[in-house]
């Protein structure tokens, strides 16, 4: 597979965090800002759409910024993974652009600037992690994506923000630096580079199995950002900030990132043969297979809706580390596709979450009954979301299941294809409740509840096209199959 | 010829300028800027050059009055010391622009006092890199050390007594290396180090230079502060006057680091150091190690932001002296680039240190709340110095500690591996829970509007231009460790 | 001098009478032989460390015989003080003028250019000179801190 | 016994050294008044002094001053002259302590203006009010 240097890449991440800087500087006109922002969304999805015809053809680009390190450079490379990661990434950053807009004017948020440009360099982050060549350019934009999140998720500035706020770092951060970064510096002392390749770079360092084991738990455990338990703590306490904020970042972006941080070291680190040799698979899908079990149980038992959200991605996100895990083509192929499956499915969830919140200014589930009657585009959005999760068709998680499905059966792990109904199960008992208590059940207080109407538009019609986006990934996943095809076996 | 002078001038320009400072100083204030920002900026200028011409074509020695080595003294320029020569002439540069502004406030009327021996110092530590002489060294050493009694004991209350207490423990530590340096003049009747380094393998008396190594070794430990002989460095720094400490925080220890590569390279065998003694060369690191973990410990315990900035300095310096004793290439490469990265963080630090005091007058956490919204471009810096500091890529801490850890794994010291990221995490916590005070407000004034009010220009230019250093170093790591610390790493490596 | 006799008259000031004349007299001979010392240092023993103590120690006995207020009318602390930077100036001025000239540091046989007197002269000379700094600078250095620490830095009569 | 005190009779000025320099790092160390310190680390340091200055010395030898015209015609007989190299160093050394001694001086009458005493635990216990 050759690629061709380009600048583009590089471009394509430059574009928001440049942007971040006239959006600080028109903070004074908040249309001007916002244009910016659109703006600076809509040149991404252009750049990232351009790059998209050279991969789908088996081709890449790549660009190399700087020698930092022997050997390691810091560059960049756009080959079919990174694609599909940057593809969801930026198409949905379109969506919640349109969507904080309606969202944070509805509710006069302070402080709307400084979201703007903390939000454009996180996302400059989320693609520099799809686009890096090698394990320390990731590692650098997955940093800069902690840190560059931390404003957004204290946002309020209260004490509850703040609490929030220091958990969401310790966990981030102390994970990363005091496991990911040492893994890292033990894969670069055995084979001095960290250069993503097929079938991975650990495959001829004959390091003896335990090494292998433990450098890739503390991967797994190092990018807390995939909520894999028990480092899940900080994504129930970020939800604390404003709903864009959780419905792109913390169900999309960051969470992603880690994942993808993961299945990278996972496919293009190690590689699925040396991981079969030494039979680590089972490490990875055991870990991915509580915490699966664990969340959606948890789940259940949550009333605040976000919080309630937020455990169901804990559980997704596992779903993609145990496609993964299994190490069949199948498995692996389901594991990277609910990647983008998931996420047009989760951030419906939580952009109707956020227009519940705007609406009817209500968090907890317990008083939302009756609301889907005042508010019906809303609550059928928010069906479609719960139903693409729960893998039913004809929505875009069924692919990504079904997948999964044949992978646990192809590979003869029956214990997993258990673990996989089982927490679909639990999907169906903790999301389908809302929708029916949503049109059927008899409000609490008919009178306080009158006035609700629909949310804004810019609320609604990026969560509208979020929902038919999921519908439409059942009928043409093409796009994304042939790049997961592309990714696994170029 | 006139050319190979070019170092001379560079550690001349700030020592002559001295003197007229005082001269000229005390008639009128307007004299103190454009002598000493001019002689620096020459300094800087010069030191580039002679960095350039090192790169190009190699280092050379040269010999002070063209007295011939070993009676005369002997400087040495390569890629090591020109690279300190611009370090020192860059920071002091940048430490001298706040330092003016700090100065006026904090000490009206002895301006002039201040920036004479502000000079003297960067002369003298521009002197140390350069000397191939262990007794010279002993002179600049002390000069430095005097200079710097003298800068910390102009500070507020306690400070005179911060002061003497450095004197007492700097004295023990430049006798103890004259110590040495006395045992090896007795063993090999020469002070010159490359001369020194001739004769030591032809003579027995294997105890007498073992001796002479730990005295000099222990004498540049007490002065760069290696935990447990930190002892005077916090309270010194802390209360100096926020001009001396933004001079002497970045560059004493890290100059002293550089002395002891120096002392231990030039005199002694990669062998002699560390296949001989394997035990000394792990106990040292075992000792660094622990110092790291004890220093960023005692950083959690304090509640101002200069005091918590000294313990992570003592912490630093376990770094580095662990890196050098890792005994490879990869951990030297390591201490010498952190050498570098290590002043720069210091001085970003310092110096948002620096600009928070001038217009706070205190720097105690509680005093901090809602400082990003009143101080938004100083706490901008500020923050890139602490992710620096914390090691995040792509700033240029994050690359130095690469090398360390990877040195320490290389070499299976896995405490030194362990220390390192413990450290890392401290700083994590240090630094964010400052940011945080900084973020919130007090509960009263929550959204409240406080008023903006931003440091002088002449306190944030050099701040936003360390800022961006530790970025642009961090990028450029590769090149700077091909070009020149891969140069300067000492024969045996 | 005149003012000498003067106070060594007075009783009020310093020390007894037999002290105050006997360091009347001395005072200008010890100024004498530390010029001495300073002047001869490049080729015989001696030179401006020990010849500036010297020429310092006569500004002290004044300052102890009588008191500081008395040394200080011979020398007031700003002459001091220049002569001080002065001599600092000097020596770093010589050697710096031999790089500038083409030699190397402190070579004075490169000032051969300025004046032409032959390297070797030059290099008598030019050690002269820097002897000469040195003396200034160490006075001044002895006589200043005497002063400041024997007042407590107020620069009034003294110990 | 007597070969161990003929290993201390030969080299007494060494050991004069050592005793005097334990002397000084004891006072810096042990003593609780500031100047007892400052008055240890001359200690210290003098006992340095001596030690160089001790290792010039040569049997019989004479002072290194020499006639310019004689050692013109006959050369320079190195054994006949004492190692001028240890006291010229030593020279500075000495330089550099006064230089110490009195920057500490002067903090010392700061320290003093400030709290009337020289005491450290006196001080301490002025600072802990």
């Amino acid at each position: 597979m050759d690629y061709q240097t380009s600048i583009w890449p590089l471009a394509a991440i430059l574009i928001s965090l440049l942007g971040a800087i006239p959006i600080m500087l028109s903070g004074r006109s908040p249309n001007l800002r916002e244009s910016w922002t659109l703006l600076a969304a809509l040149g991404k999805v252009a750049i990232v759409v351009a790059l998209l015809p050279a991969v789908l053809a088996g081709g890449g680009y790549e660009f190399v910024i700087a020698e930092v390190l022997p050997g390691v450079p810091l560059a960049l490379r756009v080959d079919a993974m990174g694609m599909f990661f940057a593809l969801v990434a930026s198409i949905l950053w379109f969506f919640t652009s349109l969507y904080s807009i309606g969202y944070m004017r509805a509710l006069k948020e302070h402080a709307q600037t400084r979201y703007f440009a903390s939000f454009a360099v996180a996302i400059s982050a989320t693609i520099g992690v799809a686009f890096a060549a090698n394990l320390l350019t990731l590692y650098l934009f997955y940093e800069m994506l902690s840190l560059s999140t931390y404003p957004l998720v204290t946002h309020e500035q209260n004490a509850e923000a703040r609490t929030s706020g220091r958990k969401y770092l310790t966990y981030i951060l102390g994970t990363s630096i005091g496991l990911a970064l040492p893994a890292m510096l033990i894969v670069y002392a055995l084979t001095g580079t960290l250069d993503f390749k097929s079938g991975g770079i650990l495959a001829g360092s004959g390091a003896s199995p335990q090494v292998l084991g433990l450098v890739l738990v503390l991967f797994l455990f190092g990018f807390a950002k995939s909520g894999i338990m028990p480092f899940h703590g900080w994504l129930p306490a970020a939800m604390v900030a404003p709903t864009p904020v959780s419905s792109f970042l913390h169900g999309v972006a960051v969470v992603k990132v880690g994942v993808f941080s993961i299945l990278r070291v996972i496919f293009h680190i190690f590689g699925a043969d040396l991981l079969l040799d030494v039979n680590l698979g089972v490490v990875i899908t055991s870990i991915a297979s509580i915490t699966i079990l664990v969340a959606s149980l948890v789940a259940l038992t949550q009333d605040n809706l976000k919080r309630r959200l937020a455990y169901s991605t804990i559980g997704q996100l596992s779903y993609m580390i145990l496609g993964a895990g299994m190490l069949s083509a199948a498995g692996m192929t389901g594991g990277l596709l609910h990647i983008a499956m998931h996420a047009f499915g989760k951030i419906t969830l939580f952009f109707c979450a956020g227009a519940i919140f705007v609406a009817a200014g209500k968090k907890y589930i317990s008083q939302m009954d009756g609301l889907g009657r005042q508010m019906p585009i809303t609550y059928l959005a928010f069906m479609f979301g719960s139903l693409s999760i729960i893998g039913m068709p004809p929505l875009g998680g069924f692919i990504s299941k079904w997948n999964l499905v044949i992978g646990a059966v192809s590979s003869d792990q029956l214990l997993l294809l258990v673990v996989l109904l089982v927490s679909s199960l639990l999907n169906a008992a903790y999301f389908l409740p809302i929708v029916y208590r949503g049109f059927f059940a008899r409000a609490a207080d008919p009178v306080f509840d009158e006035g609700i109407r629909e949310a804004p538009l810019f609320c609604l019609i990026p969560l509208s096209m979020t929902a038919c986006a999921s519908l439409a990934l059942f009928f043409y996943p093409d796009i994304f199959l042939r790049l997961a095809q592309l990714a696994l076996f170029p | 010829m006139s050319a190979s002078n070019l170092h001379m001038y560079v550690m001349i320009a700030p020592l002559l300028t001295a003197f007229f400072v005082n001269l000229l100083g005390r008639r009128s204030r307007a004299w103190l800027a454009p002598l000493t920002l001019g002689s620096l900026a020459f300094s800087s200028l010069a030191s580039l050059v002679v960095l350039g011409r090192v790169v190009r074509s190699g280092g050379y020695r040269y010999t002070v009055g063209n007295w011939t080595p070993p009676f005369g003294i002997e400087l040495v320029v390569d890629h090591l010391s020109a690279l300190m020569l611009v370090l020192i002439s860059l920071v002091a540069l940048a430490a001298t622009l706040s330092a003016l502004k700090s100065a006026e406030q904090e000490l009206p009327g002895r301006e002039h006092l201040f920036f004479t021996l502000y000079l003297i110092l960067i002369a003298g530590l521009m002197g140390l890199v350069l000397t191939a002489d262990a007794f010279n060294l002993y002179v600049l050493l002390e000069i430095t050390s005097i200079t710097t009694y003298g800068l910390i004991a102009m500070g507020k209350g306690r400070a005179p007594l911060a002061s003497f207490n450095y004197i007492i423990m700097g004295s023990i530590g430049a006798c103890f290396y004259l110590l040495g340096v006395g045992y090896l003049y007795l063993m090999t009747g020469t002070l010159n180090m490359a001369d020194i380094a001739r004769i030591l393998p032809d003579i027995s008396g294997g105890a007498a230079v073992a001796t002479a190594l730990a005295f000099m070794l222990v004498g540049l430990w007490v002065k760069m502060a290696l935990f447990p002989l930190h002892g005077w460095l916090p309270s010194a720094y802390s209360l100096a006057p926020t001009g001396a400490a933004l001079l002497v925080a970045p560059l004493m220890t890290k100059v002293t680091i550089y002395l002891m590569v120096r002392v231990m390279f030039s005199i002694f065998s990669v062998d002699y150091l560390f296949l001989q003694n394997p035990l000394v060369q792990s106990g040292i690191v075992w000792a660094a190690a622990i110092g790291i973990v004890c220093a960023s410990a005692l950083a959690l315990a304090q509640r101002n932001l200069k005091r918590m900035l000294t313990y992570i300095i003592v912490a630093e310096v376990g770094y580095m002296v662990g890196g050098v004793w890792l005994a490879n290439s990869t951990g030297m490469t390591g201490a010498l680039l952190h050498i570098v990265n290590d002043a720069l963080m210091t001085l970003c630090l310092f110096l948002a240190a620096a600009a928070i005091y001038y217009r706070l007058g205190s720097l105690d956490f509680d005093r901090l709340q809602g400082i990003y919204r009143k101080m938004p471009v100083t706490m901008a810096a500020f923050t890139v110095g602490a992710f620096s500091m914390i090691g995040v890529p792509p700033t240029a801490g994050f690359f130095s500690k690469w090398y360390l850890i990877l040195g320490g794994i290389e070499s299976g010291h896995w405490e030194y591996v362990a220390a390192l990221l413990f450290s890392s995490l401290v700083n994590a916590v240090l630094f964010f829970r400052i940011i945080e005070i900084g973020y919130f407000f007090k509960s009263g004034e929550h959204h409240g509007h406080e008023l903006r009010e931003e440091a002088p220009l002449l306190m944030q230019v050099p701040l936003l231009i360390s800022a961006v250093a530790l970025i642009v170093i961090g990028l450029g790591s590769g090149p700077l460790v091909d070009s020149v610390i891969r140069m300067a790493l000492p024969g045996g490596f | 001098m005149k003012l000498l006799q003067e106070r060594t008259r007075k009783q009020k000031v310093g020390e007894s009478r037999i002290i105050r004349t006997a360091v009347r007299l001395l005072v200008p001979f010890v100024q004498l032989f530390g010029l001495y010392v300073i002047v001869h240092g490049h080729y015989s023993p001696g030179g401006g460390f020990q010849g500036g103590v010297i020429l310092g120690a006569s500004f002290i006995m004044l300052s102890l015989a009588f008191d500081q207020q008395t040394s200080m009318r011979f020398m007031s602390e700003r002459a001091n003080a220049l002569l001080g930077n002065l001599g600092a100036l000097i020596f770093i001025g010589v050697a710096a003028l031999c790089a500038v000239f083409g030699g190397l540091f402190l070579d004075y046989g490169a000032l051969d250019v300025l004046i032409p007197l032959g390297p070797v002269e030059w290099r008598s000379f030019g050690i002269f000179l820097v002897e000469v700094g040195v003396g200034l600078a160490v006075m001044s250095i002895m006589v200043s801190l005497f002063w400041d620490l024997g007042s407590a830095g107020r620069m009034d009569e003294g110990l | 016994m007597d070969m161990v005190l003929a290993v201390i009779v030969a080299k007494y000025n060494y050991w004069v050294y050592v005793v005097l320099m334990m002397i000084g790092f004891y006072a810096m160390i042990g003593k609780r008044n500031l100047v007892k310190k400052l008055i240890g680390m001359n200690i210290f340091q003098t006992a340095i002094i001596l030690m160089f200055v001790s290792a010039g010395v040569k049997h019989g030898a004479k002072i290194p001053i020499l006639d310019k015209y004689e050692v013109l015609k006959h050369g320079v007989d190195a054994t006949g002259v004492v190692n001028p190299l240890p006291h010229v160093l030593m020279l500075t050394a000495i330089v550099v302590a006064v230089s110490i001694t009195g920057v500490a001086l002067a903090i010392l009458l700061r320290i003093y203006r400030e709290y009337g005493t020289l005491e450290e635990d006196e001080i301490l216990e002025k600072l802990g009010k």
